[in-house]
Formats: structure tokens, sequence, C-alpha cells
């Protein structure tokens, strides 16, 4: 069973489930990477961060699930609350037991354990019965059938979709009530990356399960995300509901590629586009 | 060449291997399940064993008292370790580890000498180290029943050990822990809680070689080298493998005894001192990752 | 110029040899201490500064040179280490400091022609290895009856450890006894091959030529293998408690060299009494005063003492003497029984007596053995090996030196 | 001919597509043909009797489900692994027992999925690793740093500084690589590859992890070095747009064997791949 | 405000290829140099030189050694001090065995010997990684000294196997003071030094560190794994050859093959560790900060007046947990700290 455990009570989407305010992240004692992000996800939506290559996506997840500290990065500034909590002193392991789990980018499946040991240290917060954690494998295995061909391999000799699926699997398999996914579709064929995406709102509807997810791939993301927010240079210029931003001009020709004419082929981009910013 | 002279070294030989392998599962279980080589265990052992006689000869009390008292300073030094060294290090890389129990070695050797003095001092166990008398009489074989109560001690510890790496969940969480400190924290395992536990462990394993290393040369600095006769040990079964400890331990015990006393004297002697680590060496370059260890994983 | 008379003390009281450095620096101090307390050498005090080398050779040498220019100048200085003495040899003749090694270092250093700043004092290597012989043989009644004897040098893999071998080869030829040498790795923490070897061989003696924890394990080792500790004979490296105690029972009966007779002094008694009574003792456990390595240490303070007390008589009586004068002093040293027993260590070391062809200034030594407590001489005479033959080496090595260093030996005034 | 080979696939609508893409644009000659290719790991059958053929001046697209074979594909055709069996033909002579040097010394260059950069340099000097087949000197003169080295030294520097303005990642010259982030990586990853003016360029998912707007500038390098250079490209990916927009021809594997190989509309009108692959609605 | 780059524009290649781009690190260390070179052998006292300042230089030099193999190369080493010992007992037996033979020349040919050692035990770093190899290469540092101690030719039938090192004489000139000593030793580390980094910045440094980072992607790139490693450990063990040819002549003068044990070995590893792995400036930043440390710890616990087992004990302590400090403030080294200040500092008055 999956049910995601504190999430029977749903509240309306009014109150934030998990908040982040203002935060500044800094790396390394000078680099300057977030300057002041603040989002929201309400209980059991599905929120979606987009923005370009280095905007702060990926620091903004490791923010809010506190790995930052172990990458030398500080948050200098502001605070991250979730269920109503301040979270941001807390480690991760209490993370995970209050239900909010993390798919790292880059997947960082531990390559000397196999497939399923791998999916099972995803369920070590969890004092799970053998049956239980049984049941648990099943799921994942029924949402990854490559997973389970694969199960007894090492996951450093599997293929990198094959990593990424484990790594999605392992967060499943904590039965998190909150994921923070990272670039779930990197690497991964397209009709996988349909059925992951599938997988999430699967677990949205039925398990109530909320997600922040970070994706470079817009236009699925939007497809099935509620709500959106835009990152550039380490700040928020953009929010609104999904449906909002795929209509909206400037998010349809940079990150949807998508111009009033409809999709152009990638054979006939003639010219580099110098690209818009909203804050230059 | 006299049969009964062979077996005698042979013999002599494993069961100094044993000694050894006592020390290197020390090393497997932090490597093991943390990816820190841990170079402070040669002051572990010595640190337990001194902390031990030193409880003994302050208080007067029997080795009854201070080994209990002695396991338990240990496990407050497994905590100690993590909180003030590793906790801050997590995700930094290997070397950073390595050199951070090398400070730790330092810090450890100054703090038991301060604590217990550097005279050297005795350990008596109830068991003597005397040839047994059963196997001289019987089959004419000389071996210390010492070095049998160490070797059966040594092999019920790798036994646990390999168990709990290998059937228990939390065994899974160490190994995962060695791949990747950042996804571990991040699938929820408490590295700080585990790790705490781990080093308490290796505490009580480096006390159990400490009291059998002391007990057999005196308890010295000295015996913060024999990390050093552990080496080859652990790079011949492998660092990630409590059998491997076990096995390395006999063959280089073995090898070593065989190389000093048949071909030590046609060159000089004192090859004991390089020979394991050669033998160790040639084996490598056949396995790169020991007899049992986990292959290096090359890919891209 | 400061009235004190400065002493650098390079010492060692961490790390592997910690045991035997605190023990010795140790009596050296509670010495200084005691003569501090009765004035000082004529009224002249003496004062002294440690400097931790860790028996390490950079830091020693280190070491030297930071001690050498306090407090006006270093007039003597004693590393207690093979590896820091030899570091710092060329340096004394330049620095006019002069180094004492008590029972180790070079033995052709004794020849202060070639090396007039160095004082390898009462005895060394080649001596001793002499008077084991010597010892062996009379034990086995007599020199001609080592005649198709064996005897092992199991010996520490070291220039330490080496320095015998031409002296026993020499008396092996000589006395026509086997010499079987095995070498043990340092530290020496596992032996188990040596004495498997030893026990092949069945010798009739085996001569532990160990330092620091190598001993203890040796004794360990050989019980662990039937092998008799009466037979074994240790050098005076190997002849402490503490190669002896953390053994256990193992080490009853087995014997080793010594340079002071074991047993209690009226000098131990006045440092027990004024210094550690009264809090001042320099060693944390008084269990050890008298000890081995406190006796050797307060053996060592006693001949510098007098040496600067011969120094004064010559360049001035209640001053302090410079390192080109206690050089002096020690070459002209004389510490006969008389002397002794003013000082109240009456048979605690052999007379010494040295000039400048022989900086040892004795070469005798006592064998001591273990009871199980404690160390008993068991040679009531001080025993002299061929003092002839240890000659001829040592004329032949230190000219070696000259050549190679270009020195023309000479005695300096 | 090879080709013959090739129409042992099953399928009816898979033509070999020389007409197609001629139709599109001129290919010349085969440059690299790969013959029964077969490798195992283990029980892990990841190639199967695997054929196809890279035309000069193509590009070539593998695609294919996870753990398909693609990226082993590219590891054979660069000598890191070595296939149990068949035989790579590469500019008319078999190649016996390429490593991976023997295979970049001729002139194949690649990026890895996983990002091989390397992490402790800078992005010039990971550019700069890529010309090193090129670099005459020897380690004493380049010590010394002196006369020939220095202007060899520099020589490369300006061909490393023209990739860098090609690539458009002046701001980031001197920054390390191991802080940049993913895409900009990749691209610093492109340009190492092409630092070795190589003949075939092998390509595995340049694209993964970026969006619209910078995979558009990352076809946009793909293929202007394919037109200013001639290179031939092998490239695999996941992203169908890319993959039909700009490749020639593309072969189609699925569990180590190859069940498509045409031009990008013949491709995605076989049922075959439509049902291992693309699935349904692309 | 006065530590800045902007308004220095580069305007060829080769200005921007320059070891210190920055025009005030170029006059900080010409200043520096000048001050090594004219003040400090005028002002520093003989016990500075001859006891910190030539034992810091040689050290550097090791590190700088080490940090080739290790930092750059990404080969974990153990064997150091064995290097030293080669390239000291070599060049004894060259300056010894050939006569008239230059002192300096004697030097090389000890580093030479070194480097062919440093290439036999370099070739298993062909199929052992990480701290395998690492353990693996403390065979050379017990073999090495085990021949010098077997083989009695090495030291020239000496009976005890201690060695004297011949007085440094070159073109008739003798350094037998400390100054004279200090001044040919940083003349060598000096030119060691500007060699390595001249390495380091061209095609051989890169070749070391891609195969430091990625081995498997450097060679796909076309570096062969073969001969980067061995001429990493090749390049090495000549720096720490003449590293220990000097610590032998400029330094202790007498030295037994002990001398140069395990322990050497793992000090000058701290250096590197401490100092920055993968710098030249953080070879001689470690090298000053072990060489240093434990004297001020000395000093600081003598005025103490604590008694000395107490102080010796503490010092131990201290020494293991400032490592250990260190590490946690900056892994990468003092070099890194050293590099942030400054970008602090160029930042400065106005961060971000
Ligand atoms: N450990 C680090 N040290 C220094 N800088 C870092 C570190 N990690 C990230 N950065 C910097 O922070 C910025 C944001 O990086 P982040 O990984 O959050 O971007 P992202 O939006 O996730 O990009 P991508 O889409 O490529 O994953 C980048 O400019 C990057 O250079
Ligand atoms: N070195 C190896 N050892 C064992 N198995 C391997 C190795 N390399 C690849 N494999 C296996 O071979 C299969 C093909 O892997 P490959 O990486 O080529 O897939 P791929 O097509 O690139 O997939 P993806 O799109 O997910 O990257 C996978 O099942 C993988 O687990
Ligand atoms: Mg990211
Ligand atoms: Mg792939």
């Amino acid at each position: 069973m999956m049910t995601a455990p504190a999430s029977t009570a749903a509240t309306p989407a009014a109150a934030p489930y998990l908040s982040v305010n203002n935060v500044e992240v800094i790396y390394d004692h000078v680099i300057l990477v977030l300057k002041g992000v603040s989002l929201q996800v309400p209980q059991g939506k599905i929120v979606a961060l987009l923005g370009a290559n280095g905007a702060g996506k990926s620091t903004t997840l490791k923010t809010i699930s506190t790995l930052l500290r172990g990458e030398r990065g500080d948050v200098t500034k502001g605070e991250v609350q979730f269920k109503g909590e301040r979270i941001d002193q807390l480690t991760p392991n209490e993370l995970v037991k209050r239900g909010l789990s993390q798919v790292m980018e880059g997947r960082h499946c531990f390559g000397h354990l196999t497939i399923e040991e791998n999916l099972l240290t995803g369920a070590y917060t969890l004092n799970d019965s053998r049956a239980e954690l049984k049941e648990s494998l099943e799921k994942v295995y029924r949402y990854f059938p490559r997973l389970k061909e694969r199960r007894n391999s090492q996951a450093g000799y599997t293929s990198g979709g094959e990593q990424q699926m484990c790594a999605i699997g392992r967060a499943l398999m904590a039965r998190p009530s909150m994921i923070l996914l990272d670039e779930p579709s990197m690497g991964i064929a397209p009709q996988i990356v349909e059925e992951i995406f599938g997988i999430v709102k699967d677990l949205n509807t039925k398990e109530n399960v909320s997600f922040l997810l970070a994706e470079q791939n817009t236009s699925i993301a939007l497809r099935y995300a509620d709500f959106g927010y835009i990152l550039e240079n380490g700040r928020v210029v953009m929010e609104g509901a999904a449906e909002e931003l795929a209509c909206n001009e400037d998010v349809k020709e940079f990150y949807l590629g998508v111009s009033g004419a409809g999709r152009k082929s990638f054979r006939d981009m003639k010219f580099y586009r110098r690209r818009k910013r909203w804050l230059a | 060449m006299n049969i009964n002279f062979f077996f005698e070294v042979l013999i002599g030989g494993l069961l100094s291997g044993v000694m050894y392998a006592l020390v290197a599962i020390g090393f497997v279980l932090i490597y093991k399940a943390s990816g820190v080589f841990n170079f402070a265990q040669g002051a572990m052992v010595y640190f337990a064993a001194l902390t031990c006689v030193g409880v003994v000869d302050k208080f007067g009390v029997s080795l009854w008292v201070a080994v209990p008292v002695t396991m338990v300073v240990m496990i407050l030094l497994g905590l100690a370790v993590e909180r003030v060294v590793l906790r801050p290090l997590v995700n930094q890389p290997e070397i950073a580890l390595f050199m951070a129990t090398i400070g730790m070695a330092f810090f450890i050797e100054g703090l038991a000498q301060l604590m217990w003095g550097a005279q050297v001092r005795k350990l008596e166990l109830p068991i003597e180290d005397v040839p047994s008398q059963y196997l001289m009489d019987n089959y004419n074989i000389l071996v210390s029943q010492f070095d049998i109560m160490a070797a059966a001690v040594c092999g019920m510890l790798v036994i646990a050990l390999a168990l709990l790496f290998s059937k228990t969940k939390v065994g899974r969480a160490l190994r995962a822990v060695a791949d990747d400190h950042q996804a571990a924290l991040a699938v929820g395992i408490p590295l700080k809680r585990i790790w705490a536990v781990l080093w308490a462990v290796a505490g009580l394993v480096a006390l159990v070689a400490g009291m059998l290393w002391g007990a057999r040369n005196g308890v010295q600095f000295a015996l913060t080298f024999v990390a050093l006769k552990a080496l080859p040990v652990l790079i011949l079964g492998g660092f990630t493998s409590m059998p491997g400890a076990i096995v390395g331990g006999l063959i280089i015990g073995a090898s070593e005894k065989m190389a000093e006393v048949f071909i030590g004297p046609l060159v000089g002697g004192g090859i004991e001192g390089w020979f394991p680590y050669v033998l160790a060496l040639l084996f490598l370059l056949v396995r790169p990752e020991g007899l049992f260890g986990e292959k290096i994983i090359r890919r891209i | 110029q400061p009235a004190e008379q400065y002493v650098a003390l390079p010492s060692y009281r961490v790390g592997p040899y910690a045991a035997g450095g605190s023990g010795f620096y140790g009596g050296i101090i509670d010495y200084f201490n005691l003569v501090n307390l009765s004035g000082g050498v004529n009224g002249v005090k003496i004062s002294w500064e440690e400097c931790e080398t860790e028996y390490n050779p950079s830091r020693g040498v280190e070491c030297y040179e930071r001690l050498k220019t306090k407090n006006g100048g270093a007039t003597l200085v004693e590393p207690l280490s093979t590896g820091v003495a030899y570091g710092v040899l060329d340096r004394l003749a330049i620095d006019k400091i002069p180094m004492t090694m008590i029972g180790y270092g070079r033995s052709d250093a004794a020849n202060g022609k070639v090396f007039p700043y160095v004082f390898p004092l009462i005895t060394s290597y080649w001596n001793q290895a002499a008077a084991m012989i010597k010892y062996i043989g009379d034990k086995e009644g007599g020199m001609n009856k080592l005649k198709g004897k064996k005897i092992v040098h199991l010996y520490h893999d070291s220039a330490f450890g080496k320095e015998p071998l031409p002296v026993l080869e020499a008396l092996s030829k000589q006395y026509g006894f086997e010499l079987i040498k095995i070498p043990v790795t340092p530290p020496g923490s596992e032996q188990q091959s040596q004495w498997l070897q030893i026990r092949q061989a069945r010798p009739d003696h085996v001569i532990l030529w160990g330092w620091g924890s190598m001993n203890a394990v040796a004794i360990k080792t050989a019980q662990r293998n039937g092998f008799p500790r009466e037979k074994i004979l240790g050098v005076w490296w190997a002849g402490s408690e503490e190669d002896t105690v953390p053994t256990g029972d193992a080490a009853k009966g087995y014997s080793a060299m010594t340079f002071n007779t074991p047993g209690n002094y009226p000098v131990l008694d006045e440092i027990r009494k004024k210094l550690y009574d009264a809090g001042k003792g320099n060693l944390a456990d008084p269990a050890r005063i008298g000890s081995v390595y406190h006796m050797r240490g307060v053996s060592a303070a006693i001949l510098w003492v007098e040496a600067m007390r011969t120094a004064q008589e010559k360049f001035g009586k209640g001053k302090r003497v410079t390192g080109e004068q206690l050089r002096w002093g020690l070459e002209n040293l004389n510490v006969d029984e008389a002397r002794q027993k003013a000082i109240g260590a009456y048979g605690m070391l052999p007379v010494v007596k040295t000039s400048c062809d022989d900086h040892e200034g004795s070469g005798a030594v006592k064998v001591q053995q273990w009871d199980g407590k404690k160390w008993n001489a068991v040679t009531p005479n001080w025993i002299v090996g061929d003092k002839a033959l240890t000659r001829k080496l040592l004329e032949e090595s230190s000219a070696a030196y000259a050549a190679e260093k270009k020195i023309t030996p000479a005695c300096l005034k | 001919m090879t080709e013959e080979a090739h129409m042992q696939m099953n399928e009816p609508e898979v033509h070999f597509g020389a007409d197609a893409s001629a139709a599109r644009r001129a290919t010349g000659p085969v440059i690299l043909d790969l013959k029964n290719i077969s490798l195992s790991f283990g029980g892990v059958k990841a190639l199967t009797d695997i054929s196809f053929d890279v035309r000069q001046h193509e590009i070539r697209a593998i695609i294919g489900p996870n753990g398909a074979g693609k990226s082993s594909m590219l590891n054979v055709i660069n000598g890191v692994y070595r296939p149990q069996q068949g035989q790579i033909v590469y500019r008319g002579e078999i190649r016996k027992n390429m490593d991976c040097y023997a295979a970049a010394k001729s002139g194949i260059a690649r990026t890895f999925q996983n990002i091989a950069l390397f992490k402790g340099m800078t992005v010039l000097d990971n550019i700069m690793t890529g010309r090193n087949l090129k670099m005459k000197s020897n380690f004493l003169m380049q010590a010394l740093y002196w006369g020939p080295a220095r202007r060899e030294e520099i020589a490369h520097r300006i061909k490393a500084e023209e990739i860098i303005d090609f690539l458009e990642i002046q701001a980031i010259r001197k920054t390390p690589v191991g802080r940049l982030p993913y895409g900009l990586q990749k691209r610093v990853e492109l340009g190492r590859a092409l630092a070795a003016e190589p003949e075939i360029l092998l390509l595995d998912e340049p694209m993964a992890g970026m969006n619209v707007e910078e995979k558009q500038d990352m076809c946009r390098f793909i293929l202007d070095v394919n037109d200013q250079f001639g290179t031939t490209i092998v490239l695999i990916e996941h992203d169908m747009g890319v993959v039909m927009d700009i490749s020639d021809r593309v072969v189609v594997l699925d569990y180590g064997k190859k069940i498509g190989d045409g031009t990008p509309d013949e491709v995605r009108s076989n049922q075959d791949v439509i049902n291992a692959y693309l699935g349904v609605g692309c | 405000m006065l530590y800045r780059e902007a308004g220095q524009f580069k305007t060829s290649y080769q200005a921007d290829g320059q070891i210190f781009p920055i025009l005030q690190d170029r006059i900080a260390l010409l200043a520096l140099l000048v001050f090594a070179i004219v003040a400090v052998p005028l002002a520093a006292s003989p016990y500075a030189l001859s006891a910190i300042l030539i034992p810091f230089l040689i050290f550097s030099l090791a590190a700088i050694g080490l940090n080739i193999l290790t930092g750059y190369a990404g080969q974990l080493s153990l064997g150091t001090a064995a290097f030293m010992a080669v390239g000291a007992f070599a060049s004894y037996n060259f300056i010894l065995r050939i006569p008239g033979l230059p002192v300096l020349l004697g030097f090389v040919l000890g580093g030479l010997s070194a480097a062919l050692v440093g290439i036999a035990f370099g070739l298993p770093s062909l199929r052992i990684r990480g701290f395998y190899l690492a353990a693996a290469t403390l065979a050379t540092q017990f073999f090495v000294v085990w021949c010098l101690t077997k083989i009695p030719y090495l030291t020239n039938y000496s009976s005890s196997g201690v060695i004297t090192a011949q007085p440094i004489v070159i073109l008739g000139y003798a350094f037998d003071t400390p100054g004279r000593k200090y001044l040919l030793v940083l003349g060598v580390v000096a030119v060691m030094a500007l060699l390595a980094k001249n390495m380091i910045r061209s095609n051989v440094g890169r070749s070391w560190m891609a195969v430091r980072d990625m081995d498997v992607a450097a060679e796909v790139i076309g570096f062969r794994l073969m001969r980067t490693k061995l001429l990493a450990f090749a390049v090495s063990s000549f720096y720490c050859g003449v590293a220990g040819a000097l610590y032998a002549y400029a330094y202790l003068g007498t030295v037994e093959p002990e001398a140069y044990n395990l322990d050497l070995s793992f000090r000058i590893l701290f250096m590197i560790i401490i100092g920055g792995v993968g710098s030249v400036l953080g070879s001689f930043l470690g090298a000053a900060f072990i060489v240093l440390l434990p004297v001020l710890l000395n000093v600081v616990a003598h005025s103490l007046s604590l008694p000395t087992s107490v102080a010796s004990n503490l010092e131990l302590m201290v020494f293991g947990a400032l490592i250990i400090f260190f590490l946690i403030v900056e892994p990468h080294g003092l070099a890194r700290l050293w590099q942030i200040g400054k970008e602090k500092l160029r930042l400065w008055p106005f961060p971000h």
C-alpha cells in the first residue's frame, strides 16, 4: 500500500504545504546563486519549477531537502516551511520521515548495490515488515518493468535510463507525501517519460502526493503541472497556473520552442537567437 | 627439510595472520560502511588496550570491570568522532576524510598517553601464551593455545559482522553510504546516527584487537603499528570484505613466515617488512580489487 | 654572560620510544634539580631546556638548532637518538658544543682525535658486544669452550642492530663459535618466524639486540615457542623494566647488559626525599625512580656535572664554562670510586676516566637478570671484553671517517 | 553489399534510406561500417548481431528505449568495449583490437551520457585537452616553457578560443567545470570533442537536461559542425523532435537488437519502432 | 580596492597564459623572491636558516613532487620518503664514485635514479587505483629502505649503514654555512617550482589532471594512460629524489636509511593535504605549516611551563586537532583558503 501518511486530512489548497520564503544561497562563501527565491506548493498539487541551465532549480530543491550543506552551500537568508513547520534546520533523515523525499539530479544510484538493494534502501526510514516491503517493491516494478529485469544487476552497470528509473523508484519506496523531483525526464526514452509523468499524476490524484518538479522538458511539465514558477539567474521571474504559463508568449517562445506559427523544425533555426531575459 | 618444521612455520604463520586479520576487520568495517580509509584504527587499538589496563592499574579493579568500562569509553569515542570529525566532513573528497583520520590518530595517541602515561604495561588475559601441551604431546606440533583462542575470537567477529552487512537493513544502508553520501542522505539514511554506531562498533573491535595484541606484546605505543601489518591483509582480501580480511590474513601470515624462514636467510633476512606488500601488490595486478573486494566500477 | 650552565635536551616523551625517553630525561632532570638544590656546581646553577623530537631526525635537528643558541648558548647536548645524533654530528665542531652519546651512536666516535666534540661515555656498542661474548664465554667455562657453539644475533634491522657486527664477526672467527644473524624488521611487532628459525637452529645463546617494542615481543615470542629465556642475553636497550614488565612472567630468567648496577643508592634516596616528597620530581610515577632508564639518566647527569666541575677547576671555579671548556672537562673526566662515594653513587656506574684517545672512558658493563619483579646484577664485577680488538676496529673506522671528511686527526687542547 | 545484411530486417517498410537522404542532403561514401556486432556482459546481452553503416558527412542517429544498447554501441565504435563478435570497417580498413587511443588517433571523438569532463580543470583547460593529440613538443620543452613549446601552446590556445567563441562560452572560460550547470557542461564537453577536429563525432544524449531554447542552440552547433567542417556525426538522443529534424538516417535498437534503420520518416512510421519506443501520440 | 584586476586587459594569449595573470601578484612574488634572496640570508639567524628555512624549502620541493603525483595525476602515494632515499643515496654514490662529478649534477643523477625507481613502482598503478594503490606504494617504502640497509655497496660498506654527505662545493665555492646552503636550496627549489608550474600549465599537466579526474575519458580523448601515469611517477620521483638529496646534503649531513622512513612519507603527505592537493602554492603553504606548527606548539607549550610529558602529549593532540580543523574549514587546503581570500578581496568592499 502506498498511501501517503499525512495526506488523509487533505486541507484546501489554500494553505501552502511547502513554502520557500525569500531564500538566498551562497556556494563556497563567494558564489551567490539564489537571490531571494519564494515559492509555494499547495497540498495535493503538482508544481513545476522551470528555468534555463544554471538558473538555480537544483539549488532550490537542495535547499528544501537540506542537502546543500554537503556541497558547501549556505542558506544565508530566508526560511523553508513544510506542513507549517520550519525545516531548514532538520536533517534529511527527519525530512524523509516527515514525508518529504527528493530525487536528485544526475541519478545518484548506489553503484555497488543491486537495483533491488537500491530500492530497499529507499524504505530505510519505514519500519516495514517483509511483506510490506515486498509489496512496495512490486509496486515499483509495476511502474518500471525494466527494473524488474535488471533487479540483480549492480546499479553501476545499468544504463543511464535504468538508473534514472531506479532513483525515482527508490524515492517512491519511502511512500512520501511530497516529492521533489529534479529533472525526472533526463535521459529517459519518450514513452517512459510519458509513463513517469503518468505515475506522477497517478500518485498525485490517487494518493494525494504533492510534487515540486524541476524540469527542462517544459511542455510536458506544464501539461501535467497545476502551477509553475520560472526561475532566471536565481530569481523567480514569473509564476502562474500551468495553463496560463503555457499560453504566455514569452514562455512559448523560449521554453516551448513555439512561436507564432507553431513549432519550428530544429533544422530550420537559422540564426543564433539571443536569449531574451526578463532580468538582464 | 624437516616436514614438522615446515608445518610449524605454516601454522605459526596462519595464526599470526589471524592476528593481523583482527586488526584488518576494523578497517574493513569502516571502509565498507563509509568509504573512509580509517588510518586511526591502529591508534584506536592502542587507546582501547591502554585504557583497559590503565583502569586496572589506576583503580585496582579486575579485568572484568575494566573491560565494560573501556567498552563505554570506546563507544563515547565513536560518538565523539562522528560529531566532531565526520559530520562536518560529509560529502567531502575521500582523501580529506582519510587525512582527517590521520589527524585523529595523532589526537588519540596523544590523549591515550596523556591519560595513562607513556609507560609500557602488561595485560594479562586468563589464557597463557604458551605452547599447547595437548598438541605438543599428540602431534608434536608447537602451537600456542593463546593463538588458538585468538583465532576463534576473530572467526566469530568476522561471521557476526559479515552477517550484519549482508543480511540486515542497516548493513545495506551502510554500503549505500559508502557509495554516495549525498544520495544516502537523500533517501533518509540517518548518516549521523549510523556513523556514530559504526564508529562505536569499530571501537569495540579495536578493543578486542587491542586486548589480544596487548596480551601478546605488552600494551605499548607500538600497538599503533600493527595497522601496518594489517594493510597488506586488507588489500589482498579486499577493502570491503569481512571474509576477505580473514582469508587475506591467513595468506599473508603464512606466506610471510614461509618467506622469512625459507627465503630470508638467502637474501640477508628481514624481508617480512616488505614481502607481504609486494605479494599483495603482485596479487592486485591480477585482481585490482583484492580477493573478495567489490569491483571498482569504471564506466562511462 | 648568564651565570647558569645551560644544557640542551632534545628529548622525546611521546611516540614509540616515549617510555625510554621519559625515564632517561627524567633521571637527568632529577639530578640537575638535586644539584641546583644544593647550590649548583660550585655555585653555578644548571639550566636546561627540552624540545620534543619524537625520535625523528629532522625534528631533532630543528630542536638542536633551536636550543643551541638559547640562554647564552648550549654547552652540552644529549639527544638519546642515533638518528638525531648523526644529524647534528657535523655541526658540533662548528658550534663548539660537545655531545654525549651515552651507550649508543657510532662506536668509533670514542676516538677524540677525529671526533673531538663527541663522547660515547661509559661504553660503546663495540665494547658491549665484546663484553657479551666474554660473559658468554665465562658462563661456558672459558673462552676456549666457545668453539663449536652456536650464538644467534637477533637484531633490530637498522644501523643500531648492525653496529656490533664487525666485533661479533671478528670474535666468532677468533673463538670458533658459529654466529647466526637474524634480522627483525622494525618495529618488530611480529617475530614468529624469527623464533621458529631460532628454535630450528637450536643455538646455545641468543643475543637480543633490540630496541623499543621489539624486546617485549621477542621475549613473549620466545615463550610462545618454548625457548628458554635463560639463554637470551639482551643489550642494554633491551634490559629495562619497560622491556620486561609487559611480558609478565615470560621474562623470568632473561638477562641483559647494563652499565648501571641495579639497586638503591644514596643519591636516589636523596632524589626521593628532596624532590619527590616535595612534589618536584620529574617522573609522573615515583615508582620508576631507580628504574633502569632513570638510573641511566642520573648517571649521565652525574658525569656531566663532574665534567663541569673538572672544567671549572681548570678555567675558573664558580664560573660558567663555555662549550669548548666543557669539552675539555669531558675529555679529562675522572669519576673514580672515591668521587662516586662522595656523590652517593658508589658502584652505580663503572669508573669513568676519559682522555683524548678515549672519549668512552670505561667500556665496563654488568649483566643483570630479571627475576619476575626486578633486575638483579648477576656479575658482581664489571666485565670488560677484548678491548684490544675494539680499539683496532675503532682506529680503522675513525681513520676512514677522517679521510672521507678530510679531517686531520689531532687532540684539541 | 552490406546493405543486403541490413535488409534482412523483418519489416517491409524499412528501406535503406540512401535515396531519401540524398534527396535532402548530399552524403558521402560509407566511412564506418559495423558488421554483425555482438556484445555481452556476463549474462547481459547488450548488443546482438547489429550491423549498420555511417556515411561520410551524414548525421546518423541511434535511438531506442533505455537499456537498448545505444551507449554500448558508441563504446564499441570508439574502442572502449571490444565486441565479442563482429567487425568494424573504418575508412575501408578492418579495425582489429581498436582501443580508445587508436580510435582517438584515427579521428573519432565523442561526448558522454554521464558527463565525463575533468571536474577539477577549467573550461579552457578541458577544451585544450581535446587538442592533446595534435601537440608535438615533449615534456621537457614544456617544462621549460620556452621557444617551440610556448609557440605551440599559444597556437593551440588560439584554436581552443575559436571553439569557445563558436560555442559562446567565452564568459566561463576560466571557471572550473565542476561549478557549471549541467547544460553548460554538456556544451563544454562538445567543445572538448570538437577541439580534436574529429572526422567522426559521437554524441551520447547531448541534449539531455536542456530546455527547448538550449536544445535549439545545441542543434545549431551540431549542424554547423556538420556543415562547416564536414564532420560525420553519430548521435544518440531521446528527443524525437530533435532526432527527426536533424538526422539523415536513424537506427533503432531495442533490447540489443536492431529493429529499424532508415530515414526519419521511414522510422517514424515503422510499427515495431512505434511499439517499442515512440509510443503513441508522438 | 587595491587588489583589482579590473583595467588589466590581456591583449594576447601569451599574456593570458602567464603564471600570475594579475599584476599585483607578479609584483608580490618578485618582491618575495628579492626578499628571500637578499634580506633573509642577512637578517635570519643561523637557527632560522638551518633549522626552519632549509627544511621548509626542502620539504616544499618534496611536497611539489608528491603533489605532481597525487594532486595532479591523482595517484595517492605513501612512498615519498623512499624516493627521497633513492635520490640521496644515489647522489652520494655518484659523487663518491665518479671523481670530479659536480655536486649539482650528482643531485640530478640522484633524481634520475629516483625517477627510474618511480617508474618501476609506478607500473602497478596502471591497474590498481585509489587506496589500494596507496597501500601498495608502501611496498616501495619498505622495499627501498630494506635494500639500502641490505646492500652494503650502496652505503659504501659503512658498517652501520650510515652515510656522510660530501661537502657541497660548486665551482670551487663551498656551500658550508647555513646562509650559503640556504641560498643553494632556495635556488634549486625556485627553479624546480617554476618548472613544475610550467609543466602543469602545459599539455603534460593537463594530461595528468585529466587522468586524475576521469581516466576512462582521458583515454578516449587520446591520452595514453600508461605514458601519462608513468611520466607522473617519474617526474614526481625526480622531484622527491632531488629533495631527498638536499635533505641529506644541505640539511642532515649524515644520514641512515631509517631517516627516510614511513613517518617522513606521511609528513609530506600532510603537507600537500593541508596545503592543498593540486596546487604548487599549496605545497609551500603546507610545508610551512607542518614545519612550523610543531615548533610553535613546542614553544607555546614551554612558555606555559607545563610538565614536559604533558606538554609533549598536548602538542601531539593539538597537532592532530588542527589537521582536522583545517580539513573541516577547507578540505581543499590552505591554498584554497588563500584563493577564497583573494576572491573576497577582489570583491571587497562590495560583495556580490
Ligand atoms: N557546488 C557548487 N559550487 C559552486 N557553484 C555551484 C555549485 N552548484 C551549483 N553552482 C552554481 O549555481 C548555479 C545554479 O545551479 P543549479 O544546479 O541550481 O542550476 P539548475 O537550474 O539546476 O541548472 P540545470 O538545469 O543545468 O540543472 C549555477 O550557476 C552553478 O554554477
Ligand atoms: N559495463 C557493463 N557491465 C554490465 N552491463 C552493462 C555494461 N554496460 C552496459 N550494460 C548493460 O547493457 C545494457 C545496454 O546499456 P546501454 O548503456 O548501452 O543502454 P542505452 O541504450 O544507452 O540506454 P539509456 O538510453 O538508458 O542510456 C543495459 O542493460 C546495461 O545495464
Ligand atoms: Mg539542475
Ligand atoms: Mg545510454
